[in-house]
């Protein structure tokens, strides 16, 4: 009797905490939950007047749990706006007008799940393409579970070199290697270095250029690591400080002071959201002020969620790789709308994850326009044969990464991928390479000044549009 | 060389501190009713977000929403003790013990609370941004510089706060010797007319309330994010058993031996080295002296 | 007198025997998706079988078991990569040295009890994922770090343990699992089952009639960590992949061990139950929600392991053979009349 | 005969707490003895350290002639000693005859070998609740036999006993006795701790007092009944109004 009671209102309990968990997403805290509600809307819209059009699907895998779960869901909230906008205005043409349906799974940050659940897109949902899944780790075994279907995979995110490397036809990368990442940088470095020749003397004066790595232990962060140390070295540049750090630190004052104790000219650190906050906070709160900047590999400090939690003193002056022209919304009009319309849903201005997103969902559809069919031979041609260029997307608003354009090698790695070296300097971002996405009228801050009591002060907030000179 | 192993050391201190403020509340659940509360860092997480919700809706600094967290989270505690542990505890009497099923079900709670807030909140990283959190205590002496925020200090010194406040209900006061008879001998305590269940109730929330404090220190300068709860948790345990499980002083000495490691070990190995540090110290000192530093001995 | 011991045989067994006909015969005609859970339940099984041979009986709670999971992928993986040898063959050499290491990682855990050998196979763990994570080479054996391990695919070739379909993979797993069973089985029906759950009652009376309790521990724990490390090796040919950050990794540890508590511990097919029950349940959750409600799946997991612990502390295994013993004692009862019939 | 255990100068001490004070003596091969004395006389630290469960302080033990002082004690078991516990110590997990069964292991690893002898021992020492009943659903008088059933399974030379009727009522106490009897026909030596001294007097051959841990005084249940020492630091005047 008394275990049937408690039974009872155990149910009870449980019943009453999923309804709450049903309801609340829509009513408490509307920015971190926009997604769900608009995947459903998403899925809701194509299924309801999909009576006598064909539906056209694609499938996402992104990390929605685990470490990096803001920035899966950044890549989500954008292919979702992509297909949102692709079928307000008529879906897909080439097959009258079919809507594209999304099927959004979680890849829950593990290669298995990743790839189970890339198994279930070519299998239970039958999906003509596939696009994620940010990790790396994820994305290998994931990739390869795509093209033992015969299913187009378009990676997104995951940078590792080996992902289009090793002959497999069906799987395309729209984004950069980590070696385009780590040359960038390089050369965002060089460029520095240009345009300070006072500082490149001190520099060659102190014998040659000297670097810290500081890195999660992950894959992402020590393959980055391993690669710019490869580059590196080649140009001859010193290793003062090599330090892989496990994920989830609350303090790395540790960390800071044994920077400070390195001094290397250039610091290049490649964290998640979590460690990233943590990491620049210490460098600011220990004024440590290398002189040819902080650079961060992205990833974490492209996050929405860092910018929110760091103040502008904190990440002033410091160098990130952007995995997308953050020009965008400034050079074209219709960039900066989809980064208003961003805004307006979702609470943030495009980051370059979003951009990313967006772009992977609009080269899936492109393909499938393309192809004109649900066949994925043809779909798969179409990607091969894709040539997209910037200046062709006014009305397609493919390239909202602002890569030059978009083709694919044998490999079906797009060569064209770029980012973005920029600088905060007040608080925004100035980009200044590659040329095509430099800030007209700036040039890097070279040297870092010391002015940690001033930093910051008259800094706008992120997401600010630099004023064009 | 020795400018940064100190500096390292005094950072370590200060991290070390916090994480005793929040192992301590463990330590006490676990001194009383011998039940190891896998879902202490769930309830860390679950307190943040208060602190968080107060915040921002009412713009209550998480320092004075102490006073209206804490009797929740004590509430929170008692029941949990009550509905959960109470009743696996009667069943377990007389028959032979299942030391399985009160870890599982901790752990279970635990896996529940934090994706519960997983669903509600997304896996953002929320921040509250107090001025604790951005005012910064600064010693410099020439070339040697000591800065942190204020929000640190606070939880340092919060550990002995939280560390006394509960030593001192449980020698000083009348509660307290309630909990002392149940926690020495539960048997011969209830035979004396205590409520060993009422008690174990109390002392679970006791602990809890301790770890809401604590959360409202660590919400100060770390953020608010539901997977937070995992990280510390899994810390407070091996802190607690490092310093002797069930003794106050034992967790904050637990807890700064680990911030001083991982802070210290970091000057001469690599970070990820020295975090593997401290779990071979937590794993020696259990296969040396299984009942910590300052625990009472007794077998394990 | 032959059929009469053949009802008798099958006798409150007919429900286990349609189960396990279900899991043998159903997944041939299923949807190549629902093989996938298929799998998936038969892997967590396997797992959570092994993890029941050392903890179950010992009633110990490990919550590192991953590790041996990971070291016995780690092996057969790299002897394939490095060694080019099968892994039919690397899985026993994995297998033995997993158990080997399994013996001495357990030599001084197991003089440790409850919460403590639970916190130290929780350290145990972690430890040995952040030292893969961040070591590239170990006694010149390259682990290639945090990177993990790749395994090229080399067309589908029996040899290579790889298959053009997922029923292949999964008749592998039925014959691992089903060789665990068996063994599971013979030690629960041996000197060694006795005594681990004679240990597992009262370690001091069983001291006192001469079981030497780190030895008999101890041999679970090698016979557990060889058939684990087939568990690994299968992981690892499967997906093709394996990454520290996942295979040695806490989460991983806890599902392992909560299947097995949840299908209950120290029986023979209770592993097996637990893991038909939740691994659908998540699967299906975690299809259906993990894009728009992430983390679903996890909260009823952690509801789950609530309400089994307070209903059903010993596991759902004896209530629901309990459960499917009455209905067929319904069943049978009508079943019997209509033999009785037909006879006549 | 001779004697099959021997204590020289054994002590214990807990911390500060001496248990057992210089203890010596030795039983005889295929007696009964009988351990009396109050509560906190070192009784169950004597059985304790008789079984290697720890080891003494100081002093030394002989078990059939071989120092055992430092032995462990799963290794008595395999010498040929077995004991009882106090508390009783069923394995709650298993059927009456599988906790004999447990015993009958030592020396064989033939499940159906090991089914029988413990079947056997069921049938021997005269228990009635089944024998595939659950161990922890058994009443007192049950688990107690349960204890010297699982004990004897071992097939061992000596047996300690610790307080086996301790709970019983009188007819209990006098199966216990005559199974006691029963064990000791077969050759094995017997040490018994109890408490009800009509029991043990009509039980024992051989009655050791103990008090504060050491010894007061041993012999013959007449012998000790009368040895005035006894008396009046133990057995009281009511013993001799009792008789």
């Amino acid at each position: 009797m008394q275990t049937r009671k408690h039974l009872r209102l155990l149910t009870l309990v449980i019943v009453v905490l999923m309804a709450a968990t049903g309801c609340v997403p829509q009513t408490v805290a509307p920015a971190a939950t926009e997604a769900p509600t608009q995947a459903a809307a998403a899925t809701e819209t194509t299924t309801t007047d999909s009576a006598d059009v064909p539906v056209v699907k694609i499938g996402f895998v992104w990390p929605l749990t685990g470490n990096s779960a803001t920035i899966g869901q950044q890549h989500s909230d954008g292919a979702l706006m992509a297909i949102e906008e692709i079928n307000a205005n008529g879906g897909i043409k080439s097959m009258g007008g079919a809507k594209i349906e999304a099927v959004v799974y979680d890849s829950e940050t593990s290669p298995d799940v990743g790839s189970s659940r890339v198994e279930t897109l070519c299998t239970k949902d039958n999906v003509d393409i596939i696009v994620g899944c940010y990790n790396s780790a994820v994305t290998f075994p994931a990739s390869e579970v795509a093209q033992r279907y015969s299913t187009p995979f378009i990676s997104m995110g995951g940078v590792k070199n080996e992902i289009t490397e090793r002959g497999y036809e069906w799987v395309f990368r729209v984004n950069n290697k980590a070696s385009y990442d780590v040359a960038e940088m390089l050369k965002g470095v060089d460029l520095c270095l240009q345009a300070s020749p006072d500082t490149a003397a001190a520099v060659e004066a102190d014998g040659g250029l000297t670097y810290a790595l500081v890195y999660e232990s992950t894959d992402w962060g020590s393959d980055n690591a391993r690669i710019w140390k490869e580059e590196a070295d080649k140009r001859g540049w010193t290793c003062v400080l090599d330090e892989p750090v496990t994920s989830g630190q609350s303090d790395m004052s540790a960390q800071a002071i044994k920077i400070k104790k390195a001094n290397p000219d250039v610091i290049n650190f490649s964290f998640y959201t979590n460690d990233a906050i943590v990491f620049t906070k210490a460098l600011f709160a220990n004024k440590i002020n290398p002189r040819l900047g902080v650079w961060s590999v992205g990833g974490g400090s492209q996050d929405a969620a860092f910018y929110k939690a760091c103040s502008p003193a904190e990440y002033e002056y410091s160098f990130v790789q952007e995995d997308w022209n953050v020009s965008m919304p400034y050079l074209y009009d219709w960039a900066a709308k989809i980064s208003e319309d961003c805004y307006a849903k979702n609470g943030y201005y495009i980051t370059s994850f979003f951009a990313q997103g967006w772009t992977a969902a609009k080269v899936a559809i492109a393909a499938i326009e393309a192809a004109g069919t649900n066949d994925k031979e043809a779909i798969r041609q179409a990607l091969v044969n894709l040539d997209v260029k910037l200046e062709d997307c006014a009305d397609s608003h493919i390239i909202l990464t602002g890569y030059p354009e978009i083709k694919f090698d044998q490999d079906g790695q797009n060569t064209f991928s770029s980012g973005t070296i920029i600088q905060y300097q007040n608080g925004v971002q100035i980009g200044f390479s590659p040329l095509s996405a430099a800030t007209p009228g700036y040039s890097p801050i070279i040297p870092i000044p010391d002015d940690f009591a001033t930093r910051g002060s008259t800094s706008k907030p992120w997401g600010t549009a630099p004023e064009v000179k | 060389m020795l400018d940064s192993v100190l500096l390292a050391l005094i950072y370590g201190i200060l991290q070390g501190g916090a994480y005793g403020a929040i192992a301590l509340g463990l330590s006490v659940i676990f001194g009383v009713t011998r039940v190891t509360n896998f879902a202490h860092g769930a309830m860390l997480m679950l307190s943040t977000f208060l602190y968080y919700e107060l915040f921002t809706r009412f713009g209550i600094d998480p320092y004075i929403g102490i006073l209206l967290v804490t009797p929740v989270l004590y509430l929170l505690g008692m029941a949990t003790q009550k509905f959960l542990i109470t009743p696996l505890l009667k069943k377990e009497r007389g028959t032979t013990q299942d030391p399985a099923s009160l870890l599982l079900i901790t752990l279970g709670l635990g896996y529940a609370i934090s994706n519960l807030f997983m669903m509600i909140y997304g896996s953002d990283y929320k921040t509250i941004p107090t001025a604790a959190s951005r005012s910064y205590l600064t010693v410099e002496i020439g070339d040697f510089l000591f800065t942190t925020q204020w929000s640190r200090v606070i939880a340092f010194l919060a550990a002995f706060i939280i560390g006394f406040a509960l030593w001192f209900i449980i020698n000083k006061t009348e509660l307290g010797k309630k909990i002392r008879a149940v926690s020495q001998n539960r048997d011969a305590a209830a035979i004396c007319g205590v409520d060993v269940y009422k008690t174990y109730a109390v002392a679970f929330g006791l602990g809890i309330a301790a770890v809401a404090v604590a959360g409202a220190c660590l919400s100060e300068y770390y953020f608010v994010q539901p997977q937070v709860g995992t990280l510390f948790g899994t810390k407070s345990f091996l802190i607690v058993v490092l310093g002797g499980l069930g003794s106050i002083p034992g967790a904050i000495l637990g807890g700064l031996i680990f911030g001083i490691v991982e802070s210290v070990g970091a000057q001469f190995i690599t970070s990820s080295a020295s975090s593997m540090l401290t779990f071979i110290l937590f794993m020696i000192m259990l296969f040396i002296r299984p009942s910590g530093l300052l625990g009472k001995g007794g077998k394990v | 007198m032959n059929t009469k011991e053949h009802s008798n045989f099958f006798q409150g067994k007919v429900f286990a025997i349609l189960g396990l006909l279900i899991l043998l015969i159903v997944p041939n005609f299923v949807d190549t998706n629902v093989q996938i859970v298929f799998i998936l339940i038969l892997f967590y099984a396997l797992c959570a079988s092994c993890w029941n041979i050392v903890c179950g009986f010992v009633g110990e709670l490990s919550l590192g078991h991953a590790v041996f999971l990971g070291v016995g992928a780690y092996i057969s993986s790299l002897l394939l990569m490095d060694c080019s040898l099968s892994p039919w063959i690397g899985m026993f050499i994995a297998a033995a040295i997993t158990a080997v290491f399994g013996v001495i990682v357990g030599l001084p855990c197991f003089r440790l009890h409850g919460p403590y050998f639970a916190l130290t196979t929780i350290a145990l763990g972690e430890l040995i994922r952040i030292f893969v994570e961040n070591n590239e080479t170990v006694f010149g054996i390259n682990l290639r770090g945090a990177m993990g391990l790749v395994l090229k695919q080399s067309g589908n070739q029996f040899i290579a343990f790889e298959f053009a379909n997922k029923i292949t993979y999964y008749y592998v797993l039925v014959a691992l699992v089903a060789v665990t069973i068996l063994v599971t089985w013979l030690i629960k029906n041996s000197k060694l089952g006795f005594y681990l759950t004679a240990i597992k009652s009262d370690p001091d009376a069983a001291e006192s009639l001469g079981i030497k309790l780190t030895k008999y521990k101890l041999i679970a724990m090698g016979i557990s960590c060889f058939l684990i490390s087939f568990a690994g090796t299968f992981y690892a040919q499967y997906f093709r992949y394996v990454g520290p950050s996942r295979i040695f990794s806490h989460d991983m540890s806890v599902q392992i061990a909560l299947i097995a508590l949840v299908g209950g511990q120290g029986t023979v097919f209770g592993p097996l139950m637990g893991a038909c029950l939740l691994v659908p349940i998540t699967e299906f959750l975690s299809e259906e929600f993990g894009g728009t409600l992430p983390g679903l799946h996890l909260f009823i997991y952690g509801i789950v392991m609530i309400l089994v612990v307070l209903y059903m502390p010993r596991g759902i295994f004896h209530p629901v053979t309990k459960l499917f013993k009455s209905i067929e004692a319904k069943l049978f009862s009508f079943g019997k009349k209509s033999v009785q019939k037909g006879e006549k | 005969m001779g004697e099959i255990i021997r204590l020289e100068h054994v002590s214990k001490k807990f911390g500060g707490l001496v248990a057992v004070d210089d203890f010596s003596g030795e039983i005889e091969t295929g007696s009964i003895v009988g351990l009396i004395g109050p509560n906190g006389a070192g009784k169950t630290t004597l059985f304790n350290m008789m079984s290697c469960t720890y080891p003494p302080t100081s002093g030394k033990i002989f078990y059939k002639g071989v120092d055992v002082t430092k032995a462990r004690t799963d290794t008595m078991a395999a010498r040929g000693l077995a004991r009882t516990f106090q508390v009783t110590k069923p394995f709650g997990d298993m059927t009456v005859v599988e906790n004999f069964m447990v015993g009958a292991f030592l020396h064989t690893k033939d499940r159906a070998t090991a089914r029988k002898q413990a079947e056997e021992i069921y049938d021997y020492i005269g228990m009635s609740c089944g024998r595939d009943k659950p161990a922890n659903e058994t009443t007192t008088v049950d688990r107690k036999k349960l204890e010297i059933g699982r004990a004897l399974a071992t097939k061992p030379e000596l047996l300690l006993l610790d307080e086996v009727m301790a709970g019983c009522n009188p007819q209990e106490k006098l199966e216990l006795v005559e199974t006691c009897r029963k064990i000791q026909k077969c050759g094995i030596t017997l040490v018994v701790i109890e408490h009800d001294i009509k029991t043990i007097m009509t039980l024992c051959e051989k009655i050791v007092i103990l008090h504060r841990g050491a010894k007061l005084t041993e012999g013959t249940p007449e012998q000790v009944a009368n040895d005035p020492r006894a008396i009046s630091a133990y057995l009281g005047e009511d013993y001799h109004a009792g008789c």
